[in-house]
């Protein structure tokens, strides 16, 4: 591989890790928590008719594979980050729900304490870096993440996800410029799902091969991945991050996506056809490894039933847990900002 | 006179000079096929064409420098920031090539362009969306800021900064584009530095525009109700330039003066109108002039938090009767 | 004690620093082989290796996000704007990012960043580049604000900012580098929010910072040495947080207040401290507070026209003549 | 040519216009320009020694031909914009110098009536629209001129001048990724100098054939030129602007070029060895062109030496000139601000 110079040949270098197969009961976890994933959007999706939630609110509905295949293939020391359609990471990254459903209600209890409200999970143990709002701003983030990670020679990889639509920010050339050329441990990872907002790939951006905009450019290889199937984000991540642990710097994975809802609650959806979203449905990603499973006689009808009861009664449980929550006391809105005064100044 | 919505008020503006002209033309995210993300320019595609109402891929800085650029060869671009957030990764073309190209060619360019779209706390969007970019634009020279607060002003000021030569940051507000006002139907203009008296009133001036100057009319009506009190609300609608005459008018009937504005309150545009008062009118202010602005903290998400750092009717009626003295 | 360049003060504050706690390191364009744009890094790389001492791309945007995002691992990054007009086209980074994550987070993340460089006008280099941000950013809350006038308070300071765990904007000035000062030879550290006489008096009191503070004094000299007006120049030494306490202190023994700034006057540093004085020491104070800045345009580069533009001594002077009634 | 999906085969599509000859005229021509330039920039080192000229000085010694040959393969209606090492763009483009040292000096004849100085000249009615001190700042602008030309159907070409170092910018992308969608006419072209202040491009950019950060990236193809060779620059520059006139969309050309001098006037340039130089110095443009005219009998020594001392005689008398002219008025802070004042307010 050639940094200088002649590029990368991006299509033959990282190949998806086929010889580790995962084991039933791994199958059998990233179909619980694709289900949960749902399971709370669709809550998130009735809360927000009802006015609990605020704000903005994206739904990972269509994309749970992505987070999930990909999560499980890293290690709990690495590093996550994500934009503002975060649920679906913050969940796969083993958040609870209730802290969850009680920052989008906007109760003290919540992830961030109300502050952040759905596009700003975090959970610091967890090593879960948000929910970042402003598209492309978080890309330099990552850089961060991979810097701190190499500087202090920890075996570490930073997984960083971002939208189609983001990769038209300067930060995100900014971002894998420096991450080429300092050969960060990152994972690049566009949930490339067609569309910003209402805006399709091809009518935002000048190539719609995003890998294309990658190896040549910044001698990140790319690679393209089945976003709707869980195995085969498995599989590509874990040769991903094999290939950062090794040093090699930096791959950029873009992975065919598509989300089944507004891009946020209030989108009226005109620029897609309902065949369209139809069609991606055939190939759902919890559908998919259901079947898989049945195939392989890891999962029966009976079990299905009874997996979605339990996940169901956990989401309402938690979501009434937070529902009955306390709002944070308005003095708390001094708090959170400064961590140190050094002083005797109020902020 | 037909009652429209702002949103409404907004699109004809931009509708009546792009028919008048054919250099203005609109660009921005969502502005065309998606009918804009707040409607704003509702059906402005289907009427202008792809050339002229134009989806920008999500680059602030690439499509506000696309801006600029045409401005320089005498296009009247419009650019539509989704929010004025999000102009902050932009901010460097907003306030270095928009406002200061004329200045460093020594006046061979003009750069007549319109940045406009949503500027305050919104509706519970967390810290980093919910800004109010009055001050961070007022402080710059070149630029000149309109801040609208009716249906009828946003019309006329939305034509004149589009037919305006120099930059115009034009600050519209979510929560008012339902709101509705009278608009005349035959074609007008407002000028810029020229405030409105949007209340008359003897015992205190108050200096509002946008959405604060709905919660001073509103503190208003709830002093005169309840204590007889007479509050004189001034909207500016420009910053800059600002109409401080007008202003300073105000005060020297009334003796008193509070501002309100929804961004944070250190050097802020309330700040810079306490500054002036007290270096121009110093001998008729009979107390300090008092701030109302959000409280020093960036905004938070949940709705009790965000309704207490935001000023509403309340804080800002307090604010008034601390300012005359009141005792009640 | 020894006297040193305000340039050595600030690299023995970093390299300090950098030796105690190996968290600390510095990123920027040209600080590393070429020994800093300005030389204030001079000699670093020698004693801290590449790793730690990081030539970046010209892509403020993308390394001060580094910056942050290392900053959340805890980490101790030192970003240097090659001058603080460059950090515009980062601003959201710098406005958004560094000082927003740990509120959104809920207090889980510190963002312990030092963002320095030069802010100010400097020598003659046009509008863009003539940036003094004090304003822009002592307007954000999350972020502190720093503005050394001189050696000592620059390595004090900047040691102090260098173990604050939140955001700090560190503001230095390209013609005070070379200026020399006594600095201690034992380790020290100042306090945020703590301004400092630099001069006493009783007159009049004049608060200025950095380059300003300099022109102030020069003023009081001169002042003094005319017509025995005796001035208290107080230096704020943090812009945020701002030690009014002090302010007002001096303001209720003088009865007038002056300030200084290099920046643009609309909503400035200097509106801030006249609204809260008007706000607070209302009764103390004998005339209004009179601000001087650099006027209301952008920067020309033409020597003579920059010079009229910026506040000088004989400016400064006239201004306190004008704040004290003063008939000579 | 495919925009979307497989990118573009960036090495052959677009060859030097080979076809059309370059007559002596148009040759010496250009010998005189660069000899001017040259002339202009040393005069212009010694008046930043004398303290005439305030702020940055960025000079353009060794890079000459990159702007003589471009800019003589457009046409005066076409769009010129650069960075701040703006002084060769505005002599090419046909710039009277006196106005150039008055702006040095500060002075109220300089063209920009001394509120730019050296990193900003303009020329309005020349179609050169700067001087522009933000690295790539001035790259966005680029694209709104392409798209006025688009827009108004005119035949016009923008061309954009910028550093290798100012390819690191996020503005770049950013406005890469426009042009490459909406197709406009402009040719980008990076004068590689190899250095950005002191850093070689290898240490500043992940990848060192800068065209592969345009080809594939945004479906702009790309091509090396000798910028060292005053007839290469305008025979690809004439290719290039025929590309672009057929609504082709953008180019990308980068030019190997080298600047003699320290990035500014006060760089110690302890980044190169003086044999590095010196190598270069060995390809000078100004050189080479002198003896290709003088190998075609165009030109003799006597020739040479009497040029040289007309444009020295040139330059000195724009300079003294200059040096007389008056400072503006101090009122004069108050002007060029604002074109329209819309009322009766003071700015
Ligand atoms: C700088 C900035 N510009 C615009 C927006 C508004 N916005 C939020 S999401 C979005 C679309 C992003 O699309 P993509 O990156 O593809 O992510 P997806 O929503 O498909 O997950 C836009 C335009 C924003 N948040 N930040
Ligand atoms: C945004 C920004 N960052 C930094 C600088 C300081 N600076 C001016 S020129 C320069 C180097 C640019 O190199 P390059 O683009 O290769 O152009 P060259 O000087 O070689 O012509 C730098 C870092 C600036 N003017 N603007
Ligand atoms: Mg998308
Ligand atoms: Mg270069």
């Amino acid at each position: 591989m050639t940094l200088n110079g002649k590029g990368v040949s991006v299509t033959t270098l990282v190949e998806p890790q086929q010889k580790i197969d995962p084991s039933p009961s791994q199958m059998m976890d990233w179909y619980r928590q694709m289900v949960l994933i749902r399971a709370f959007e669709m809550r998130c999706a009735q809360s927000y008719q009802q006015q609990k939630i605020g704000g903005f609110c994206h739904l990972y509905v269509g994309q749970e594979a992505v987070a999930v295949g990909s999560i499980a293939a890293v290690r709990p020391t690495d590093y996550v980050i994500t934009a503002y359609r975060d649920h679906g990471h913050a969940i796969a990254r083993g958040m609870d729900i209730h802290p969850l459903f009680a920052e989008l209600y906007g109760k003290k209890t919540g992830c961030s304490h109300g502050k952040g409200g759905s596009m700003h999970f975090f959970d610091a143990k967890k090593n879960f870096f948000g929910g970042h709002a402003i598209v492309g701003a978080h890309i330099p983030l990552a850089t961060g993440l991979g810097w701190a990670a190499k500087y202090r020679k920890e075996d570490r990889v930073v997984l960083c996800y971002f939208g189609d639509g983001a990769m038209n920010q300067g930060s995100f050339h900014e971002a894998l410029n420096l991450a080429g050329l300092f050969k960060l441990p990152i994972i690049f990872m566009v949930e490339n799902n067609g569309y910003g907002m209402g805006t399709h790939l091809h009518r935002a951006s000048a190539v719609t091969d995003l890998k294309l905009r990658t190896g040549d450019a910044y001698g990140i290889p790319g690679k393209d991945v089945d976003g709707m199937d869980c195995v085969a984000m498995y599989r590509m991540t874990m040769a991903a991050a094999e290939y950062c642990r090794k040093g090699n710097g930096s791959i950029f994975l873009d992975v065919k996506t598509y989300r089944y809802r507004g891009h946020s609650m209030s989108d009226p959806q005109k620029y897609r056809t309902k065949e369209e979203v139809a069609q991606y449905q055939e190939h759902d990603p919890i559908g998919r490894l259901e079947k898989q499973l049945k195939d392989s006689h890891i999962l029966d009808d009976k079990k299905v039933t009874q997996i979605s009861d339990e996940i169901h009664a956990q989401v309402e449980a938690a979501h009434e847990k937070a529902d009955a929550d306390a709002y944070p006391d308005t003095s708390d809105v001094w708090s959170d900002i400064y961590a140190n005064t050094f002083g005797d100044y109020k902020a | 006179m037909p009652e429209i919505q702002m949103r409404e008020a907004l699109n004809q503006a931009m509708c009546e000079e792009m028919q008048r002209d054919p250099d203005v033309f609109l660009i921005g995210e969502e502005v065309a096929e998606y009918d804009g993300a707040y409607k704003v320019s509702q059906g402005m595609l289907a009427k202008f064409g792809p050339m002229r109402v134009v989806d920008a891929p999500i680059s602030e800085s690439g499509f506000a420098g696309l801006g600029v650029g045409a401005a320089m060869v005498g296009m009247r671009p419009i650019i539509e920031f989704m929010t004025f957030s999000f102009s902050l990764v932009a901010f460097d073309q907003v306030v270095n090539n928009a406002p200061k190209i004329r200045h460093m060619s020594g006046g061979q360019l003009k750069v007549p362009i319109v940045f406009r779209g949503i500027s305050g706390p919104g509706q519970q969007l967390g810290a980093t969306h919910s800004w109010t970019v009055d001050a961070l634009y007022t402080h710059v020279p070149g630029l000149k800021v309109v801040c609208p607060t009716t249906a009828y002003d946003a019309k006329g000021l939305l034509k004149t900064a589009i037919r305006d030569d120099d930059p115009v940051i034009f600050l519209e507000n979510e929560s008012m584009y339902g709101l509705r006002g009278e608009v005349p139907e035959k074609e007008y203009l407002l000028p810029f530095g020229k405030a409105d008296i949007k209340r008359e009133g003897s015992d205190c001036t108050v200096v509002a525009w946008g959405h604060c100057c709905l919660t001073a009319l509103a503190a208003a009506e709830k002093l005169h109700k309840e204590h007889g009190i007479e509050v004189e609300v001034i909207d500016p609608r420009t910053l800059r330039p600002l109409d401080m005459p007008a202003i300073m008018a105000s005060v020297q009937k009334t003796g008193y003066c509070v501002t309100v504005e929804e961004g944070y309150p250190q050097c802020g545009v309330g700040a810079e109108i306490a500054a002036q008062l007290q270096e121009n009118s110093f001998d008729y202010l009979d107390n300090s002039v008092i701030r109302v602005a959000a409280m020093d903290v960036p905004m938070p998400y949940s709705k009790p938090l965000l309704q207490h750092v935001l000023p509403g009717v309340d804080r800002v009626a307090d604010a008034i009767k601390k300012a005359i003295y009141f005792q009640g």
